[in-house]
């Protein structure tokens, strides 16, 4: 099941960087080339902005019968993609945020989730949801949430939140070939990432996790953005002698969880680390399976960090105390393989600061 | 075309009947919410349509279903819970397709399928076909805001769609004017661009001129959507094959006003005895066969649980 | 922490028995009377089935202002129960099925849940969300969902799924004289429960899980109508001598992990029993609480069941497979408890069968 | 009244302008909505309100703040995200409220206060109150569903709220007729049952009688609601301190009849010159003491994470 990054295509073209946007931006043109039933819509898709730039040029390309921007009608327009699908066009249907998605939930939940089940197998509803997690300057509330766990929890969907640009095209062009709705997930931070990105079409496919570091001490599972800090983390924590195998699960539904399973089997310690609250999040489905899995075959102590439990503040101060981040993902970790609460926190590298990322959106 | 209609009529009356009479048995495991009292709406409008024309419908849509050319012997094996029901069994009463008649799906929760309809219709105007969509929902649907979110997208972009609301009224036993300030239903359609039009009493013959226009246009190539009222009503409780003047939400002495020119009756006055006898013992002779087929019909696997729930 | 169910005001008075139906429909009432700022809205609260009699006699007594039917507008009504909450009324807000709390999500999960907050804690949004899951008699895709793993998700909301006549009673009372947003889950099969109920007012606060019966063995935490299955399971289990304790979790957010906890600690076995799905669900949550709890300090074996990972389907001989029951709960525990695949399955016994439910709906 | 509307137009300009200045300071982390263009219609509303009436907006709602008396010191600190914030910066300039001034909130999600402004208006007329409610939100809402379920249960309760529907003809870059076929907001509106008119060009005194009107009307008992379309525009971009018109969604030349007919420019030459000398010192001292009065204050406690999740 494990995925050797190495042997992918990545082999194939090495040189050529990408940045998240623009490798979304590929994928998308590269597919609706490709498949003439592929349309892309959602609001301001065809605004000077393009949705940060991830569908600049595609209605020039493409028209404004494939390309469009659309009332601020969540609802309906999350059923008209549905409805299109069945028709035998695969819509991709973006959202500049993923808080807006509750706005669409009755006719994910509902109906994009059941069509083939409650219909008998008769029809397929290959839909793709692109939807954006915002973070930092003031986002706050409702411009901040990473609510996908509500999607991992109902068959029916699949679940997707690459972190490079590298997956964000490879995942991007199998949710537009998949033939189930996948609801794919983007954050605003990663948009800003770069990266080798293969110019020829390839896909990174579902149920696959990616081992992004090894090591042998710990496993350390980071989801979308949390990814990028588990990274920095493992920096932290290699000056103190702890060697943290980090994963990227990539896909969060199917989930790979055999490729966890294995290195906890290695490891005997999971720290997962979720870019969304806690409780009944993806965070306690990973521990959760584990657990089921090793228990009685080796003993794992275990460990979730994410979103406080709280409502996401706006000033820099709070929010900073918010989300975890490389140095209380490190703490936490070192922690758990040293046992009991050591108080360790390491400083700040400014070489491994994040992105930065200016406002006002 | 009367012989049509009576046809059409007959048997869904018939088949709902039938429907009504075995339910007490317990072999139907299933809600029923029956169009007793409504087949002229579906009925006016599916034989305006083509075979290739599509239509989404909700809970309450048996009528539609046959109206629309659905297997009928598929229909009651759904309602049975049997294996070569029309979802094979996966669907119950409250989610009726099939694909060859363009019965394209029916939802439970109220409303859900007008915006489904709209995409459908943006697809055939974009792979360039010349069939069209027809959605069908209630008056209770009206009160939510999908249906203003699809008409004002449809008529944005000039869809080929008809609307078509099924005004029996009623929401369960919520009368419209408890509901919605003002009995306007067309207007809030014509103030997102669209023109309406209200059609009384159950008039198969009008519905079926009025679709048979519109349908005509958009196949000429101009722009829709269109939006038709149809005033109807439900005879029947509103899930369940029993009568329900007794809870005292509505009066006996309404529901008289519809029994009264109820078309079926009206059609039959109209036709030659012996075709009507003809028509009748074909469509008893279906619906005999179409519930022994749904009681032969095997249980599904057990297998069959945990497929269809993704592509394989 | 734990509340022992003796010593509350179920001593002042056994003898009455009450349906589950009926002691939602006296918390209404006995609240409404007490406090003029509550009120009770929804889909037919005031119909002639009057939501299966739960809000039977309302309308007479306080009259259309307080207790009204609605339009189907969920969305826009959720919204009017949060703002007549900000303008100091207590509304109950009623659904007939959770399924079509998916049409109201914006306004739970963006405004209800995080009011408080993001005002600075300047104001509050006490309403009550009353929602019934479904089941059998061909509900299937639409009418049968538990979903109450989303609002445990979120900070802001609170969460309980009361089981027993007495807890549903108390829990109402408690839910509309919280300050905070309550999600009031019932479950149709347990509307026919009876049992005692204390005429008096009294609350069932959050926060405090009910041991139903205590055992040795194994513990036994089962969510909603699960509980019922729960404890007969527990029958099962007798008679092959494996002593279950059974715990009812109530409410689920605020969760009182520390009775579970506290009996797993004394079992060392776990298997908990949701009435939804189990990816990303309660049973995850729980699962990976008592873990983080308990890891070690003693080993500990867990066992998570709930619905198939499919959506529901009507026919009754697929329905019987998609819902766990007392035969496969036992099954699965004995195999928890005495290790392996043993294969064992209690033979169905009438005098545990479940109270007949028959449709339409 | 002259120069009551000029020093509440002027005073919420001027905050503005002295929001876009410090705003490339980093100062302000969090993103600003800037009403320039549009302060007419807050202000000939507000005007017409009394304090205990309630207000309702969007996070585009400075102006709304600030018109309805909303304190000028604690949004400043709010947008520096200060401990002295009028949500101790945990609402950010999207969530603006003032409990004393009745600013009942505001959200970043788009239509999603409308329903609450409908509900807070049915506990004013069952708790037997005479004061109203204004429910304030652009045309871009408009196209949501909840929009529509909120002016029909409001009509169907003949509630005590006036909706005021701020037309800039922008949804970020996105023009009215790109998302609706036609320009007939009012019409909506009246298919719901609600009386309904278009108030032209930031009339601020047009506004204010209009509103006048209506308020009296609702306090003298009479059912509401009442709609208004007020035509406005907003100068600067959709979110940010800059101009857009390099963008290329609309034209310098559409602006510039705006910026022709800006009733802060038309007060002005109505006013004594002395007057609105000592309006504008006013104003300026003002605004100067309430960005110290953020610079001053302090950040929230760490502890303030925590705290206002639940009662406690
Ligand atoms: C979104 C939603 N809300 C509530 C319900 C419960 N419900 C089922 S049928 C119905 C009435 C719908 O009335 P109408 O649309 O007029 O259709 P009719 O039953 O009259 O054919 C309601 C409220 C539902 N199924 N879906
Ligand atoms: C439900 C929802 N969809 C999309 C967005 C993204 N968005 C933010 S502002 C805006 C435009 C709203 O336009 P309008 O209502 O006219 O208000 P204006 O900005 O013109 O004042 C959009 C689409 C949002 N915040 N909420
Ligand atoms: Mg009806
Ligand atoms: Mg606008």
């Amino acid at each position: 099941m494990r995925r050797n990054f190495t042997q992918t295509s990545m082999t194939s073209d090495t040189k050529r960087e990408l940045s998240y946007i623009d490798a979304v931006r590929e994928a998308t043109d590269q597919e609706m080339a490709r498949d003439s039933s592929v349309i892309l819509f959602g609001l301001d898709v065809d605004d000077p902005k393009a949705i940060q730039g991830t569908t600049r040029g595609l209605l020039e390309k493409f028209g404004p019968e494939r390309v469009f921007g659309t009332p601020l009608s969540e609802d309906a327009m999350t059923g008209v993609a549905i409805g299109a699908a069945l028709a035998g066009l695969r819509p991709v249907h973006v959202h500049i945020r993923m808080d807006f998605l509750m706005l669409a939930m009755n006719q994910l939940i509902n109906i994009a989730a059941k069509s083939r089940y409650m219909y008998g197998g008769q029809v397929q509803v290959p839909i793709v949801v692109r939807s954006m997690i915002g973070k930092s300057w003031g986002q706050g509330a409702q411009h901040s949430q990473g609510l996908y766990s509500f999607f991992m929890h109902v068959p029916g969907l699949k679940v997707v939140a690459p972190t490079t640009p590298y997956d964000a095209k490879g995942c991007l062009v199998h949710a537009i070939r998949d033939n189930d709705p996948v609801m794919y997930v983007e954050h605003r931070i990663l948009h800003f990432q770069r990266g080798p990105v293969p110019e020829t079409a390839y896909t990174v496919t579902p149920g696959k996790a990616r081992i992004t570091a090894s090591g042998t001490d710990v496993t350390l599972v980071g989801i979308s953005y949390m990814q990028v800090e588990c990274l920095r983390a493992r920096r932290y924590l290699e000056s103190v002698g702890i060697d943290a195998e980090v994963i990227d699960p990539i896909w969060l539904s199917p989930l790979d969880i055999d490729t966890i399973v294995e290195s906890v089997r290695k490891t005997g310690r999971l720290c997962v680390v979720d870019n969304g609250w806690v409780a009944c999040g993806a965070s306690a489905e990973i521990v959760a399976l584990v657990i089921e899995r090793l228990q009685q075959i080796r003993p794992v102590v275990v460990r979730r960090l994410g979103f406080a439990p709280v409502t996401c503040p706006p000033t820099p101060i709070l929010e900073n105390l918010y989300y975890p981040n490389a140095s209380t993902i490190a703490s936490a970790v070192y922690d758990l393989v040293r046992g009991g609460d050591n108080g360790w926190m390491p400083k700040e590298r400014l070489d491994l600061q994040e992105i930065q990322f200016r406002g006002p959106f | 075309m009367q012989a049509r209609f009576y046809r059409a009529l007959y048997r869904i009356r018939r088949v709902e009947e039938e429907i009504a009479a075995v339910y007490p048995t317990d072999k139907i495991k299933s809600p029923v919410h029956l169009s007793i009292g409504q087949e002229a709406v579906s009925v006016g409008v599916c034989e305006a349509l083509r075979a290739d024309d599509v239509v989404f419908g909700s809970y309450r849509s048996h009528a539609l279903y046959l109206a629309k050319g659905g297997n009928l012997r598929r229909m009651i094996a759904e309602l049975y819970g049997k294996a070569d029901g029309c979802a094979k069994g996966k669907g119950g009463s409250m989610h009726l397709i099939d694909i060859e008649a363009r019965v394209m799906g029916a939802s439970a929760v109220v409303g859900t399928t007008i915006p489904q309809a709209v995409g459908f219709a943006y697809a055939l105007k974009l792979q360039r076909k010349d069939s069209v969509v027809a959605s069908f929902f209630g008056d209770g649907a009206v009160d939510e805001g999908v249906f203003y979110e699809s008409l004002n997208f449809a008529a944005l972009k000039g869809l080929p769609i008809i609307f078509v609301c099924e005004n029996n009224r009623y929401a369960i036993h919520t009368h419209q004017l408890k509901r919605q300030k003002l009995d306007n239903i067309c207007d809030r359609a014509r103030a997102h661009g669209l023109p309406a039009e209200q059609i009384p009493n159950n008039d198969v013959q009008g519905i079926y001129e009025h679709i048979s226009q519109s349908v005509g246009q958009l196949r000429a190539g101009s722009p829709g959507p269109f939006f038709f009222e149809c005033l109807t009503y439900r005879l029947k409780e509103h899930v369940g094959p029993n009568d329900d003047f007794q809870l005292g939400y509505r009066t006996q002495e309404e529901a008289e006003a519809w029994v009264k020119s109820d078309p079926i009756e009206q059609l039959r006055a109209h036709l030659d005895a012996a075709e009507r006898r003809r028509i009748e013992r074909e469509v008893e002779d279906e619906i005999k066969d179409a519930f022994s087929f749904a009681e032969q019909s095997p249980w599904p696997h057990a297998a069959e649980l945990y497929t269809d729930v993704y592509d394989e």
